[in-house]
């Protein structure tokens, strides 16, 4: 028996149809706009922080366009929903370059989500700027990392506890969730704490999983470990939605700051809408951004921003900040170089100096890592943080930590060295 | 002869489905490789992995298909198979990378080096050889669907007792993947790999030929369960399916049946977790996420339960939609739309595309055999 | 500008101070020439820092001015300023303005006046002098406070009034606290005799709570080595009676978070032990319930913020009926039609949970919403060595009511009977005149009520976001299972032992690897009692 | 091989099995002869189907001895292990494989070799076509081949249900109520049909109606609460003034 002629042509047709069905929404193409991916996920787990930064990436682009556009062509947002789902993070950042053809992509918010696009955007040679605070041990040509590295945000934390205003903490509470950021976070703060002359029974390092509810037990046990007579703290790198109940159980557990302060670095203004803070007046919170800094560059952000939300209630964030700096950089390199090329722009916009929502001026750095000012706020009773301390100068990312074994060696310079992993003893890139 | 003895084992629908898989065998390639790239009928690159991606929900789905169409066993843990299969890749991927990490460690895979591992965990071993990943691309989910349903099938657990523990058992394993101290590289998984048996794994060559790989493994899979449906062992199969204690008043061994055909599936979910991962670049425990495997089994039903192509269709279906929905304006009602699909196709499509384009095929031919049954009859 | 190398509103001031003409005549170096502590302290809040404030706050605490009280509680709320032209004042509780040197109501505010700021470094000397300057104070509560805080500073200036607190304290509850507070500044200040430690470390021994183990791990290295060995028995007596504890305190842990379970789980013990539907929206019914509490609380916060207290209690027919209107609507529409197919309500319902997630996304946004505690519920109590926080308990209790009252309406309403009657013989149950189809929707709707009112508890320990319910299906399943399908009894028993062996394995396996052991048992379980702990057995025929 | 403790067929003693404190099955005790048919009958909750599951392995008794063919411990096996012994059992509703054809129910309860392997490898072979054929012509449905049996009227499925039974080719039937809701004309054939059968295999029969009964002609057995309460030929046992307060009640 053999297929039939009727069967073979059918197939084919099938299979043709099927080749190019999902080619359809592709060509939407327009030569006089210049296209911005948007990579956040607007369903799913991470809808719940991914939001706001699609939303702030529309308005920066609707103001760009209102000043004019770049380079006398209009700006195009192409919004793509990844729906917290990293294989499918790394299908929609190759849809926005192959299809979309955009000139650069802002996206992204948890480090496997930034992996997950990482080949991608090697591969097609195209831009991502990733505006969330991470773990560090990266440095990609492609990638420009407008969030903190572990050096802006975790080691200024640490020393302003050990000063004499941050209560002089001798004892630490590692606690964070069980993936890679708080794990790398955690190991360079052990190596720094140690360093430092920390005995290693003063340390307590705890992780729990995603989502972690019930903090009962945990809590108990920060309890008891700050028992011991030395001032304690507790470091927090607990990620998400785990942080609500972590905090209510804080509160009702009458944990104080003035007993046992917690310093986190996933808690900001939108976390905090979430929940009653009057309980929690005092714990800290590192950022290089903070609502309640006042400076006319941000009061114009918020206002801009409660406009474009309409709403009075809309916070602003750290990650906020981070895009609206990422994006300045990017049209400020564009408008250096005259062109969206993304080999053009990566070579145009290391150096480039742009004000950040502090009254500082960033700084892109060979590193693809940015200047950013340490700033220690305390939670107030209305969810907003009070700046307790800040670094005097802005504090240059540092793409590998000189704390652990494994990166002390490696140095990021995409100027002079071309390479983001370039080991400093073997003289070599790689 | 064996072309022989495989049509003989397809009905008209089989042999559509198999001539379209050859069919994109020979157009897709040729499109991507030789047409030009300003051509119209040009099928570029990205299409190629995005398609390969679908074969490889297509292979699972079929997977599931077997397993719930054919035998009643509604898994909802098939995502941690094909997990599974992809992690068992995964890692030879990783191996692979060698000196070309960021550390440059020879041995040891980024994530470990800076976590500070001293040396590779013992169940790294091996995975350095092509032929021992692929092997335990299949015994790794073989193993553990094995000893899964040895224990279930033997003690009776069956309908929705089976699927509730199904569920929790792809949770426990992501919940284990989480964990940074287990190995796999906790939340962030595998990524960023180099090359496969040699070829680098971004090169245009490469995703053909692994889509072609996927494509062949869909058609080798398609016809292994058609195979195993049209032998009197697949009618057991349905026996169980329908009457499973008359079937063992029969004297059939049902809880054999169901470990054997629950074994094999979890296998062909581990071959395609394996083309899965190669081709989007990423595994990483949210694959065993329950909701995962929830979403297989809607695909199975979108296409039409127990008819083995409508599982694969339904697959490419569905995942097509996600890729157009998930872009632009629609973007945030992608759930709703997906919701609806679940509730829909239950309330009115409960066989499923090719189910219900069967049933309206049938009874239009009923009427067509009325009809000419009527003017046969001598007017009156 | 640059880099603000000041804080922002120290930079604010001194502009303002220029525009006002005023030249720095006193430097920060130049000490203040004038007379009196309250002088020095307002010139030292004036200084904008830290340290400063703090030596200013002990200043002003052994001033013993009438209104170095009110102003240093003045300055933990943020009523304490500094005016333009450096006057200090506060405001106090009648909203007054009251000048911190004179103690004389002011006539209007003074212009420019900014906050003097606070840290934790800050409430912490606020506490310790609040705490020596209240010790007498006549509302026993704030005498009580006022000695554990002392306790908790060990600030040596406190003794003298902590001594003379002790002779005059009536109430001997707070007299002990006193005593012990004085024996952990004697435990850890230098210079004492070390009779004197042994008879402290004697009184913390006595006290014997986590709290005492802290002065007893801060003897300074001068003292003997008697008191050292005296101090690190006692330590060993105390973490031995703490270690006991820790059991019963596993056990209260696990008794709540089994509470917490048992709410999740009690609904679906309904929609699916009872009707046998696989309702994965059940997340979401508890989810809606969370959401009800929120909104219910925003209206009263808007519209009567008099009845907040009682915003919970409001909330929970509402959200009962809320949740159970959605549940008696999914049944109609789409259950309904599934019955006898259980393994596509599975599919049915996990659509449509799918569409409440989002829909609720689109309409309340994506982030949390912010749920309050009354008063009754913040806070925490002790017994023996363990605290109790209210929340907990108040959750426990509503769990067993919530529970009881599902049983009780089960057993004794003519709905129960009638459920039970359309559960166990639907043609018998029709044939006698009972209205099945109402039944069936009656008792999903009462599941999804019920799943409502868990989330009314929820919303007081969890995120109140839309992905709330997906975190309680799996866990809801388990128990639901484990316990038993069809018996209430049974997902009460599994809901307690389940919470209960997780907080006894969390200490040691840590929390993910006891959830992972518990899935697994779990597993093992069901296939040696495919039908959990409580199946009801009977003659059992198939077909 | 042990053995044989006893000539019987079938050997029944002491069992019983309680579900929740209720004894279903009270120290009942049977035996069936190589070759005989018996009848059982008894009003509703005697334990009839109770005792069929305790033989077909189905429910395992609490205590008792159960023995088939003199000397094989029926209480340790499942299900599969006793239909291969020679057991066949034809359920009160009757359960064919409706997705199959009347054809491939015959075919896959013919006797042959029942593991995974060997049926995944199975061919058509003429002597198991002659078979299929032969029990269609008892069961009279030859012209219903290749129906799909969900397409059966209730009467053929009972038939069809026995020849499945017959294809199985058992040492002991076990037959409950094979003649509710058929017709009288249907009723009759059945019975014509298990006396046939009755021939070469022993046949356990329950069954409710006594005409029936009667028609088949042979020993009857009362339970009652779960124990034999009378046993003998049908006209002996319908005298029996206990059988008939239980039946009409006291």
């Amino acid at each position: 028996m053999t297929l039939t002629r009727r069967s073979l042509l059918a197939s084919s047709a099938m299979a043709a149809a099927a080749a190019t069905l999902p080619a359809i929404p592709a060509f939407a193409q327009s030569g006089d706009t210049i296209k911005v991916g948007i990579l956040h996920s607007l369903s799913g787990t991470m809808a719940i922080s991914e939001t706001t930064l699609k939303d702030v990436m529309l308005m920066l682009i609707d103001e760009q366009n209102k000043k004019g556009g770049l380079l006398g062509k209009k700006l195009e947002a192409v919004v793509v929903d990844p729906a917290s789902n990293w294989p499918l993070f790394a299908e929609k950042a190759r849809e926005l370059i192959t299809q979309h053809k955009v000139a650069a992509t802002f996206g992204c918010w948890t480090s496997v989500s930034r992996k997950s696009v990482l080949p991608v955007f090697k591969e097609l040679n195209n831009i991502l700027f990733y505006p969330v605070q991470y773990e560090g041990e990266e440095s990609e040509r492609n990638v420009f990392y407008t969030g903190a590295a572990p050096n802006q945000q975790a080691i200024p934390a640490v020393d302003y506890l050990m000063s004499k205003d941050g209560g002089e903490v001798k004892r630490w509470v590692l606690a964070g969730t069980d993936y890679v950021y708080p794990r790398t976070t955690n190991k360079i703060l052990e190596a720094y704490l140690l360093a430092k002359g920390v005995a290693k029974e003063d340390i307590m390092i705890n992780y729990t999983p995603f989502g972690h509810s019930d903090w009962q037990t945990i809590v108990a046990d920060i309890k008891k470990f700050g028992s011991a007579g030395k001032k304690t703290a507790v470091v927090s790198t607990i990620n998400g939605d785990a942080n609500v109940p972590f905090y209510k159980e804080l509160g009702n557990a009458g944990i104080k700051a003035t007993d046992i302060p917690v310093v986190a670095f996933s808690v900001g203004e939108e976390e905090l809408a979430g929940i009653d803070t009057k309980p929690l007046v005092g714990h800290l919170a590192a950022w290089n951004y903070f609502q309640s800094v006042k400076n006319p560059a941000n009061e114009a952000f918020i206002k801009q921003w409660k406009a474009y939300k309409k709403s009075d209630k809309a916070v602003t964030n750290d990650p906020m900040e981070a895009h609206v700096i990422g994006f300045n950089m990017w049209i400020k390199a564009v408008e250096k170089a005259k062109t969206v090329a993304p080999d053009a722009v990566i070579d145009a916009i290391v150096g480039v100096e742009v004000p950040n929502l502090t009254g500082g001026i960033s700084k892109m750095l060979p590193n693809h890592h940015i200047t950013k000012p340490v700033l220690i706020g305390e939670i107030r009773a209305d969810g907003q943080f009070d700046v307790v301390w800040q670094t005097k100068d802005l504090v240059p990312g540092d793409a590998w930590t000189d704390h652990l074994e494994g990166s002390k060696d490696l140095e990021a310079d995409w100027v002079n060295l071309k390479c983001g992993n370039y080991n400093t003893k073997l003289k070599k890139c790689g | 002869m064996i072309t022989q003895a495989i049509l003989a084992r397809l009905d008209l629908r089989g042999r559509l489905f198999l001539g379209a898989i050859l069919a994109a065998l020979i157009l897709v390639p040729v499109l991507n490789l030789i047409v030009p790239a300003g051509s119209p009928l040009h099928v570029p690159t990205w299409l190629v992995s995005l398609l390969g991606k679908y074969l490889c929900y297509a292979i699972l789905a079929l997977a599931l298909d077997l397993v719930w169409g054919y035998c009643g066993i509604l898994s909802l843990g098939h995502g941690a198979f094909f997990a599974l299969g992809g992690y068992a890749m995964g890692m030879y991927l990783m191996r692979q990378i060698g000196t070309r990490g960021v550390y440059g460690h020879p041995v040891l895979p980024d994530f470990m080096v800076f976590l500070n591992w001293k040396e590779l965990p013992w169940f790294w071993y091996g995975f350095d050889m092509f032929p021992f990943a692929l092997l335990m691309v299949f015994l790794a989910p073989g193993i553990l669907a094995f000893v899964f349903g040895w224990f279930a099938f033997r003690s009776r657990v069956t309908g929705v007792y089976l699927s509730i523990i199904t569920q929790a058992l792809t949770y426990a394993l992501m919940l284990a993947f989480f964990r940074n101290d287990m190995g796999f590289g906790g939340n962030n998984g595998l990524t960023d790999f180099k090359d496969i048996v040699g070829f680098p794994v971004q090169a245009q060559g490469t995703r053909v030929a692994l889509f072609a790989l996927t494509l062949i493994a869909l058609a080798g899979s398609y016809i292994l369960a058609r195979a195993i449906v049209t032998s009197k062992a697949g009618k057991v199969l349905v026996a169980i399916r329908d009457a499973e204690s008359r079937t063992r008043f029969l004297g059939f061994r049902v809880e054999r049946y169901k470990l054997f055909v629950f074994t094999l599936s979890a296998m062909m979910a581990g071959l395609a977790g394996a083309l899965y991962v190669p081709q989007v670049g990423i595994i990483n425990p949210s694959e065993f996420a329950p909701g995962n495997s929830i979403e297989v089994v809607i695909w199975v039903a979108v296409g039409g339960r127990g008819t083995l192509v409508g599982a694969a269709i339904g697959a490419i279906l569905v995942n097509f939609a996600k890729t157009t929905f998930t872009t632009g304006a629609l973007a945030p009602y992608w759930l709703f739309a997906l919701g609806a699909l679940f509730v829909l196709t239950t309330l009115y499509m409960p066989k499923g595309v090719i189910g219900t384009y069967a049933e309206w095929r049938e009874k239009r031919r009923e009427k067509a055999s009325l009809a000419a049954h009527a003017a046969s009859k001598p007017a009156e | 500008m640059r880099i603000t190398r000041l804080p922002l509103t120290a930079l604010r001031r001194l502009a303002s101070c220029l525009f006002l003409g005023l030249f720095l005549m006193f430097g920060p170096q130049t000490h203040a020439a004038l007379a009196g502590p309250l002088e020095d302290a307002a010139e030292l809040f004036a200084r904008d820092s830290f340290s400063d404030t703090a030596k200013a706050i002990e200043l002003l605490a052994d001033s013993g001015a009438e209104q170095a009280g009110p102003a240093i509680e003045a300055l933990n709320d943020r009523r304490l300023f500094v005016a333009a032209d450096k006057t200090v004042y506060f405001r106090d509780a009648t909203g007054a303005f009251i000048a911190l040197v004179t103690g004389a109501k002011l006539p209007a505010e003074p212009s420019g006046g900014s906050g003097v700021r606070v840290n934790n470094r800050i409430r912490s000397a606020i506490n310790t002098a609040l705490g020596t300057l209240t010790l007498q104070a006549p509302d026993p509560a704030k005498r009580r406070a006022a000695a554990e805080a002392v306790f908790k500073s060990r600030s040596p200036d406190s003794e003298s009034a902590l001594q003379a607190a002790i002779r005059n304290e009536k109430v001997a509850a707070i007299r002990e606290i006193q005593q012990s507070a004085l024996a952990a500044i004697i435990a850890t200040s230098p210079n004492r005799s070390d009779i004197d430690r042994l008879a402290a470390i004697e009184v913390l021994k006595e006290r014997g709570d986590r709290e005492a183990l802290t002065p007893l791990n801060q003897i300074p290295d001068s003292a003997g080595v008697n008191v050292k060995d005296a101090a690190k028995a006692a330590v060993q007596t105390i973490n031995n009676r703490l270690a006991t504890w820790s059991a019963v305190q596993n056990a209260w842990y696990g008794i709540s978070l089994g509470s917490v379970l048992l709410l999740a789980a009690i609904g679906l013990a309904i929609t699916f032990g009872v009707m046998g539907i696989i309702n994965m929206a059940h997340g979401e019914m508890v989810m809606i319930g969370a959401y009800a509490t929120f909104v219910i609380q925003e209206i009263i916060r808007q519209n009567a913020p008099g009845l907040f207290e009682y915003s919970l209690a409001i909330a929970i027919p509402a959200a009962f009926i809320i949740a159970g209107t959605i549940g008696i609507a999914m049944e109609r529409l789409v259950i309904r039609h599934l019955y006898g197919r259980p393994l596509e309500t599975l599919l049915a319902t996990w659509g449509i949970s799918l569409i409440l997630m989002q829909a609720t996304r689109t309409l309340f946004g994506p982030t949390n919403r912010e749920v309050g505690a009354p008063a009754f519920m913040s806070g925490s109590f002790r017994i023996g060595l363990i605290d109790i926080t209210y929340g907990r308990v108040w959750i426990v209790g509503f769990a067993l009511v919530v529970f009881f009252a599902v049983l009780a309406l089960l057993r004794f309403t003519p709905l129960g009977l009638q459920m039970r009657a359309v559960t166990q013989n639907r043609r018998m149950a029709a044939s006698m005149g009972i209205r099945t189809a109402r039944v069936d929707a009656l008792t999903f709707g009462l599941g999804s009520g019920i799943a409502g009112l868990a989330g009314v508890a929820l919303s007081q320990i969890d995120n109140v976001s839309p992905n709330l319910g997906q975190s309680y299906i799996i866990d809801s399943f388990m128990v639901v299972v484990f316990g038993g399908v069809g018996n209430l009894w049974g997902t009460l028993v599994a809901a307690l032992s389940l919470g209960i062996a997780n907080k006894f394995l969390e200490p040691f396996a840590g929390a993910v690897l006891g959830k992972i052991a518990l899935l697994v048992f779990i597993i093992l379980f069901i296939q040696k009692r495919p039908r959990g702990l409580f199946a009801l057995k009977g003659r059992a025929v198939e077909q | 091989m042990n053995l044989p403790v006893t000539s019987f067929l079938l050997y029944l003693d002491g069992v019983s099995v309680a579900f929740d404190g209720f004894r279903a099955i009270n120290s009942l005790a049977l035996t069936i002869l190589p070759g005989e048919m018996r009848a059982i009958i008894g009003p509703n909750g005697a334990g009839k189907t109770t005792m069929m599951d305790i033989i077909t392995g189905k429910t395992k008794p609490d205590t008792g001895d159960v023995l088939f063919n003199g000397s094989v411990d029926l209480t340790r096996l499942d299900e599969a292990a006793i239909a291969n012994l020679g057991i066949g059992r034809k359920f009160q509703k009757p359960t064919v494989f409706e997705m199959h054809t009347v054809e491939d129910n015959l075919r896959l309860a013919l006797k042959a070799d029942r593991r995974v392997f060997r049926t995944l490898f199975w061919k058509d072979n003429e002597s198991e076509r002659e078979k299929i054929n032969r029990i269609l012509a008892t069961i009279r449905l030859e012209h219903l081949r290749e129906a799909s049996a969900a397409n059966l009227s209730h009467g053929q499925k009972q038939w069809l249900e026995i020849g499945m039974l017959l294809a199985q080719d058992p040492k002991l039937l076990l037959v409950d109520e094979p003649v509710a809701g058929m017709t009288d004309a249907e009723t009759e054939a059945t019975a014509h049909l298990l006396k046939e059968i009755a021939k070469d295999h022993s046949v356990i029969v329950v069954e409710h109606d006594m005409a029936f009964v009667r028609e088949l002609g042979v020993k009857v057995t009362v339970l009652h609460e779960g124990s034999v309460l009378a046993e003998g030929p049908l006209d002996t046992v319908s005298a029996d003034p206990r059988v008939i307060e239980v039946y009409l009640g006291r």
